[in-house]
């Protein structure tokens, strides 16, 4: 009897199995979650190849298919997110190896490995999900991984931070919850099928409005960001990395999902979003420029960059989301593998230095260069400088808005380009500045292994750039949000 | 005046409660509680959907997803209580 | 119609909302558990009325009782913790100070900001919801349909464990996660001692715990037919854990950490291999041959019952059992 | 007849659950108030369990209501002690509002 | 000859490569460091020897792939390309050949070149974009290369001037990136086409056309230092000599005044341009900022800055030239890309050795240093009278192109705005010459009487003053860069 294993399966499954395992032999953490990342990136590896070839693929799971059962479902956005997250998640495994390498550390090795893999069967299920109230689920397994991931270190600002992200990501996935009922009232079925040509009746924008809010409120979109600053600058260096580079990307991504299946938004909602998109780019802009620690900065960047990429989504214009929707997945793409290498990169600063206070950067004699040479090439990604990712798709998004004539969407992105600048150009001269030393510069401490996969990530980011053209059209298989007409 | 609307009308209550606690609450561990409220109120929305006037029986998926959600919340809750556990050991040791 | 029924609709809705009410807002934080308990009980109530006799089974055991009892561990060690090494401080279980530091109070005007807005949205989501469809589109006839190929006679077990058993096993991960997350996060050993409870609680424990054994394996042994299952036997038994703990019939200690551990991840593990492995024979994961089903159903719900009810005492007792130092006192 | 029977019971039962409510709400102590609780409500709860046991179809659904009135009633008897026991313990003497 | 159709991107990669494995090497191999960086050098010089007979044969080259659909990475060789890349290459390997010599125990060497070799690397790109585009990748990518170079002594004063520095052309990048998007949403390409590809789009909607010129020479502008964006080359000169050097005469301000070339000549093309009404406006304004470089400069005590303000006034000749529309002013403009460029490198590697060999920073200072250091200061005259555009010196010869453009559009006043600059050239630049060679050295200037330069600080300043007079001198010889400028001008003319 042989089992037939889909690679979808494998891909939820075997995070799964490795996080058991990890659970039971903690001695052997380390090693089976590589072992069990690296298989995982294999599962994807042949999902992309199965997608890249035929198409969008489902499984329906137990044979029962949609509308009673659950389907899983891979088109080109979900293997491109089930990608950015296993490459992301295995350089950051790796790094992990070294930065939880202290003595006094065994309890976090211990608990990172389960806790990581737990996290990655969520947010693997979430990508390969078509059932709204199967996202719920999804999104309080990666909720409860991440809290605690958060408070990994165990310090009392992190357990603040975790236990207010705790509350946070309840509250916002109850609203979910809240609005799964509503669309059950509604349509009675809760397959993302059953959503779609459906009447938008009071109860389904109730549930629309329900869910977004929830989303937002996990994913940290302005006003509903507070929660995110704390816990990501708190946590330790890996677990920043994937709270920040894939977490919040989870939640993201059903947003997409939601819009491309739920009733197209009405123009002014779009407007509404697009909105608190720029708020959360402006706000975030001007937290980072007063923020005094190299961390929190880091993590106000990712506030406004969430701002940025709602921005990009809502400058659909008279297309609908046919295209704006490619702006927003390229920058969450870019933003993924860029701000893991920052985090990183952050990390390995404050561990060689000692502390991360911006203004003391430059007392140091110690200086990791190679980190901060990845931390600026991850800026350049984030900034949005050519030929990075993260231009492009800031390219793609200026694109849309100015050849829909909305000139606020493009002066949002260039004042939030403008405020990056600013802010990571406090570091760069924490970098750069020589002359408050006393004592003599120990530069160029040769090649640290520690800073071999931020580094690897922080060259994705800007050579992806280049790659845009396969990943746009890798992105449209299944055309997630049809063709444009 | 059927029980779904009595009961579908006392789960957005119990909801809005719920969500002005986890809004405006200060105490920790009643947050958690306004919280679990929510919850119960989004279970009433849920089970309401299910419910079918007598003879007929009520959907069986709502009530399935509605005990999953349950033990979801228990298991937040949890965490969130260890969370304010442990906060509240670390807040003691740093005083004295 | 039934007139008196409705009236007791009425009256029962009322005391919930008006008991959400009183929870939140009532002072002292052991009446606000014990109100919540309450309502707890009473929305169970609600759900029998609803035809959810699952549901209020799996919400007053889990739901309420259980989480009743982890907000009353929370609360004991709060208190501990605030008041120092004893109790006896305050004036007992009714009107102690508030247990974490005050935090400084929320302007009115904020707080009038947000209920105004809560209630808009609430007023919404009331229109929404009678707007919708009254018993709407649902998916009866597709379960009536299904039914005889799920193995099982009780709908609702049958789609817990089969039509959508992949959220239930996500759900067992969930727990897992949160056993996980709660053993990382409290470290070390307890800060508050056990409470005692004398003689007569222990005799009470001891005539109990067959008692809630047979009822636990009973409610999972039903749920193929009726009202019942995994999680609700899961949380019963679970409730025996924590009559062990109390009673101290039961201490954790560190050698035992590896069988915790197996039995957190036994339901996940098995009910994992047994997704897989029926994949094969043109069959995809998750579907259960025929004539197995039942079998395989209640294998998984054996297992999983059995995780529930170790995760969700180690729930309860917080944290990873760790050695105790010499002539110290018990970890519970 | 075995209806009204059943009937009078139940009724019975449920006016010692008022009037145990009552106390609990009038009563000025924490002892006095359980001496109340314990004492209306195991009579309440017996009566009802008797009257419901009457209505009952099989012996099974009998035994079962059994089951559950001798649960209870211990349980019972054992809350009120732990609740009296703390009290006592905790210096509780007088009266408490 | 073989055919190396990959040719242009070998002569990117040169410098590109070099720059990693520059950053990878330890502080202490400054040998293999010098090698690797004077190897790379002469390998890119003589690869683009090879290039430009290519090219001249006829040859054309154009490399490209897609990044987003209908949007291409696309270099191409085309003689404009030409004759900047064979400038860059050339002056490449003499300030490396200096730098070398100039940090030879500085700090933070490894990071110095690999930014250097990076900062080459885009300028080349510049050079060879084929795309506003691609352009604008390597336009951002050369801000970021030179930013490190300009922080490079890492003191307050430096990282203030840095941040100037970054503010300036960041800004005027994105404004770039808002100008690419628009030709890109207004005429569906973005390719450089000798004739402009704005033809059609213009006669529709010339407000947006004419909006879009704005757009586009206020973001290059910024690099070419055009009035009034001039601000942050004066505050770029804490930069270390070298950089200095290479900022002025090829990196930064020539890729903003080549961007404008090719903005004009082959996005909007020079009639369309003309059309819109926007060349005479930008003449105007280069004539501006060449008198209000020069009457700054005059007021400068300190060395660098005032060469930094010449260079505000002298590479708005290129622009004028642009802007002037005739054939014979654009080769002024373009021999001007050049001549300048030597002459510029000339006096500022001649400043820095004036700075390292005698203490000299300031004009005041500047009493008898011609007897000190004959070499640079004989070289330094040489660039300094080309300047002023004493014939037969290289500056005569674009100034002499230049005015008879003028002549030809019916513009006069350019004569008289040239003699005027010349003159105010002369009043800047004589008295230092005055200084150096006909005053005594003041018995307080400490240092030895013949300060012992390297002959890596020595040898460069000579060599580009000795290219200066030859271009000058032999200005009509093939391949000399008069005569390249003759086959570009009929190239983007004829169209």
């Amino acid at each position: 009897m042989s089992v037939d294993i889909s690679a979808m399966m494998l891909a939820i499954f075997l995070p799964l199995f490795g996080a058991i395992a990890a659970f039971l032999l903690p001695r052997a953490a380390a090693l089976i979650g590589l072992v069990a990342l690296a298989l995982t990136t294999g599962a994807v590896i042949w999902l992309a190849r199965e997608v890249w070839q035929s198409g969008a693929v489902i499984l329906p799971l137990g044979g029962w298919g949609a509308p009673l059962g659950i389907d899983l479902r891979a088109d080109g956005l979900s293997v491109a997110m089930l990608a950015l997250t296993s490459a992301v998640g295995l350089l950051v495994s790796v790094s992990a190896l070294d930065a939880l390498k202290g003595a006094g550390q065994s309890r976090q090795r211990q608990y990172f490995w389960p806790l990581w893999l737990l996290l990655l069967t969520g947010i693997n299920g979430v990508y390969l999900s078509t059932d709204i109230f199967n996202l719920y689920v999804m999104i309080e397994v990666i909720a409860l991984a991440a809290v605690g991931l958060t408070v990994l270190s165990g310090t009392r600002a992190a357990v603040q931070a975790g236990l207010e992200y705790m509350y946070a990501s309840i509250l916002g996935a109850l609203l979910f919850l809240m609005g799964v009922g509503f669309v059950y009232l509604q349509l009675g079925r809760l397959d993302f099928a059953g959503l779609m040509d459906a009447e938008p009746t009071g109860a389904l924008i109730a549930a629309v409005a329900l869910m977004f809010v929830g989303l937002a409120l996990k994913t940290a979109l302005f006003p509903l960001h507070f929660w995110l600053p704390a816990a990501h600058a708190n946590a330790t260096a890996p677990a920043s990395a994937l709270l920040s580079g894939l977490v919040v990307k989870a939640a993201l991504y059903i947003v997409l999902r939601l819009a491309q299946y739920m009733p197209f938004p009405s123009e002014a909602l779009l407007t509404l979003v697009g909105m608190m998109g720029a708020g959360a780019v402006i706000w975030g802009g001007i937290q980072a420029l007063r923020a005094e620690r190299l961390k929190l900065l880091v993590a106000w960047s990712t506030v406004a960059q969430i701002g940025l990429i709602f921005v990009a989504f809502a400058r659909a214009g008279e297309l609908g989301l046919t295209e704006s929707w490619k702006a927003a997945a390229l920058l969450i793409l870019a933003h993924g593998v860029a701000k893991a290498a920052m985090f990183l990169a952050a990390g390995r600063i404050k561990d060689e230095i000692g502390h991360d206070v911006i203004r003391d950067l430059d007392r140091s004699p110690i200086r990791p260069t190679l980190a901060q040479f990845t931390f600026a090439l991850a800026a350049i990604s984030l900034i949005g400088l050519p030929p990075s990712l993260g231009f492009i798709g800031k390219w793609a998004l200026m694109e849309g808005a100015m050849a829909s004539g909305y000139w606020h969407w493009v002066v949002v992105t260039m004042v939030g380009t403008l405020m990056s600048v600013a802010y990571f150009s406090r570091v760069f001269a924490g970098f750069l500045r020589f002359d408050r030393v006393r004592a003599p510069v120990g530069e160029h401490q040769g090649w640290a292994l520690a800073d071999a996969a931020p580094l690897t990530l922080a060259f994705a980011a800007i050579g992806l750039g280049l790659m845009a053209a396969p990943i746009l059209s890798f992105l449209e298989i299944g055309y997630p949000f049809g063709v444009a007409p | 005046m059927t029980p779904d609307l009595i009961y579908g009308l006392t789960g957005i209550a119990v909801f809005g409660i719920g969500l002005v606690g986890a809004l405006c609450v200060q105490e920790r561990l009643r947050r958690v509680l306004a919280l679990k409220l929510c919850s119960v109120g989004a279970g009433f929305v849920l089970v309401v959907g299910a419910w079918r006037e007598p003879p007929e029986m009520p959907d069986p998926v709502p009530h399935a997803l509605v005990i999953t959600g349950i033990v979801v919340m228990v298991s937040a809750t949890a965490v969130a209580l260890a969370l304010i556990r442990r906060l509240q050991t670390l807040e003691a040791t740093d005083e004295r | 119609m039934t007139d008196p029924l409705v009236i007791f609709d009425l009256l029962l809705a009322l005391s919930i909302v008006a008991l959400a009410v009183a929870s939140l807002s009532v002072r002292d934080l052991f009446a606000m558990i014990v109100l919540f308990i309450v309502f707890g009980l009473l929305s169970a109530l609600a759900w029998v009325r609803l035809s959810a006799p699952d549901v209020a089974l799996a919400e007053a055991a889990i739901g309420t009782g259980v989480t009743g009892a982890l907000l009353l561990k929370t609360l004991h060690h709060l208190r501990f913790v605030a008041g120092g090494q004893g109790l006896r401080a305050g004036s007992g279980g009714t009107s102690m100070a508030p247990a974490a530091p005050v935090p400084v109070p929320v302007p009115v005007g904020v707080i009038l900001a947000n209920a105004a807005f809560c209630g808009l949205i609430t007023l919404g989501l009331a229109v929404a919801f009678l707007g919708a469809p009254s018993a709407g589109p649902g998916f009866d006839a597709l379960v009536a349909d299904a039914m005889p190929d799920s193995g099982v006679a009780h709908p609702v077990t049958g789609v817990l464990l089969n039509f959508r058993a992949y959220d239930t096993l996500m759900e067992v991960v969930v727990l897992l996660a949160a056993v996980v997350a709660v053993w990382q996060i409290e470290r070390g050993l307890s800060d508050a001692p056990a409470p005692v409870m004398g003689e007569v609680w222990q005799g009470f424990a001891r005539l109990a715990l067959p008692a809630i054994v047979v009822i636990g394996t009973y409610l999972l042994w039903v749920g193929a037919e009726a009202p019942g299952g995994a999680f609700q036997g899961g949380a019963v038994l679970a409730a025996v854990g924590l009559l062990l703990l109390l009673t101290r019939a039961y201490v954790p200690r560190p050698a035992h950490r590896g069988i915790a551990r197996g039995a957190f991840v036994l339901g996940t593990a098995a009910f994992a291999l047994v997704a897989l492995l029926v994949a094969s024979g043109g069959r995809v994961a998750f579907e259960y041959p025929l004539e197995h089903a039942k079998t395989l159903i209640l294998l998984i719900e054996g297992m999983v019952t059995l995780s529930i009810a170790v995760t969700l005492a180690a729930l309860f007792h917080g944290r990873e059992p760790v050695a105790l130092p010499k002539g110290g006192r018990d970890d519970t | 007849m075995l209806d009204l029977i059943a009937a009078f019971f139940i009724a019975s039962g449920t006016v010692f659950f008022v009037a145990g409510t009552v106390g609990l709400l009038r009563f000025p102590d924490i002892f006095c108030r359980l001496h109340a609780l314990t004492k209306a409500d195991g009579l309440g709860l017996a009566l009802i369990a008797l009257g419901v046991g009457l209505l009952a179809g099989t012996p099974g659904e009998i035994f079962r209501i059994a089951l559950v009135w001798s649960a209870l009633a211990v349980a019972s008897a054992t809350c009120s002690h732990l609740v009296a026991r703390y009290a006592l313990r905790s210096g509780m003497e007088g009266r408490d509002d | 000859m073989m055919d190396a159709p990959l040719l242009p991107l070998f002569i990117l990669l040169t410098s590109l490569l070099a720059s990693p494995v520059l950053f990878a090497l330890p502080e202490r191999a400054a040998r293999l460091r010098t090698a690797i960086n004077l190897g790379m050098a002469a390998l890119k010089v003589m690869l683009v020897a090879w290039l430009s007979l290519k090219v001249a044969q006829g040859v054309i080259y154009d490399l490209r792939f897609e990044v987003l659909p209908g949007l291409e990475f696309k270099l191409q060789a085309d003689p404009l390309a030409i004759l900047f890349i064979a400038l860059s290459a050339v002056l490449w390997l003499i300030t490396t050949v200096y730098s070398v010599g100039y940090l030879e125990h500085g700090p933070h060497r490894a990071r110095f070149f690999g930014f250097f070799s990076l900062c080459v690397a885009a300028t080349v790109g510049i050079a060879m974009s084929g795309n506003l585009f691609t352009f604008l990748l390597f336009y951002e990518l050369l801000t970021l290369a030179t930013y490190p170079l300009v922080i490079h002594c890492g003191n307050a004063e430096a990282l203030r001037a840095g941040r100037t520095y970054l503010i300036y052309t960041l800004a005027g990048g994105l404004v770039l990136l808002l100008g690419t998007l628009g030709l890109w949403v207004l005429a569906g390409t973005t390719d450089f086409v000798p004739g402009g590809v704005l033809t059609d789009a213009a006669a529709q909607n010339p407000l947006a056309a004419q909006l879009l010129f704005v757009v586009l020479i206020g973001a290059l502008g910024v690099k070419a230092a055009l009035f009034p964006l001039h601000a942050w080359l004066p505050i770029a000169m804490v930069a270390p000599a070298p950089v200095s050097a290479l900022l002025h005469a090829v990196a930064v301000v020539k890729a903003g005044a080549f961007g404008i070339m090719r903005v004009v000549y082959e996005v909007f093309g020079i009639e369309t341009a003309q059309a819109l009404g926007m060349t005479a406006p930008l003449a105007a304004l280069a004539g501006v900022t060449i008198i209000y470089g020069s009457l700054k400069a005059i007021t400068q005590d300190d060395i660098k800055k005032r060469l930094a303000y010449s260079t505000v006034s002298q590479v708005s000749y290129i622009t004028l030239g642009v802007a002037l529309a005739s054939p014979i002013a654009a080769v002024g403009a373009l021999a001007h890309l050049i001549h300048q460029g030597l002459m510029k490198i000339t006096m500022f590697m001649a400043a820095g050795n004036l700075a390292e060999g005698l203490g000299v920073k300031k004009v005041s200072q500047m009493d008898g240093v011609g007897r000190a250091m004959p070499g640079t200061m004989l070289a330094f005259s040489l660039a300094a009278l080309g300047m002023i555009g004493l014939p037969p010196l290289a500056g005569f010869v674009s100034k002499w192109y230049l005015a008879q453009g003028g002549l030809e559009a019916g513009q006069g006043w350019v004569i008289a705005l040239l003699l005027g600059s010349s003159l105010l050239n002369a009043v800047y630049f004589l008295p230092m010459l005055h200084r150096a060679w006909f005053r005594d050295g003041a018995a307080d200037a400490g240092a030895p009487a013949r300060p012992r330069i390297g002959w890596m600080l020595a040898a460069p300043p000579v060599t580009t003053a000795v290219l200066v007079l030859v271009a000058g001198g032999f200005a009509n010889a093939p391949f000399s860069p008069l005569e390249w400028t003759r086959f570009i001008v009929d190239i983007e003319y004829l169209e």
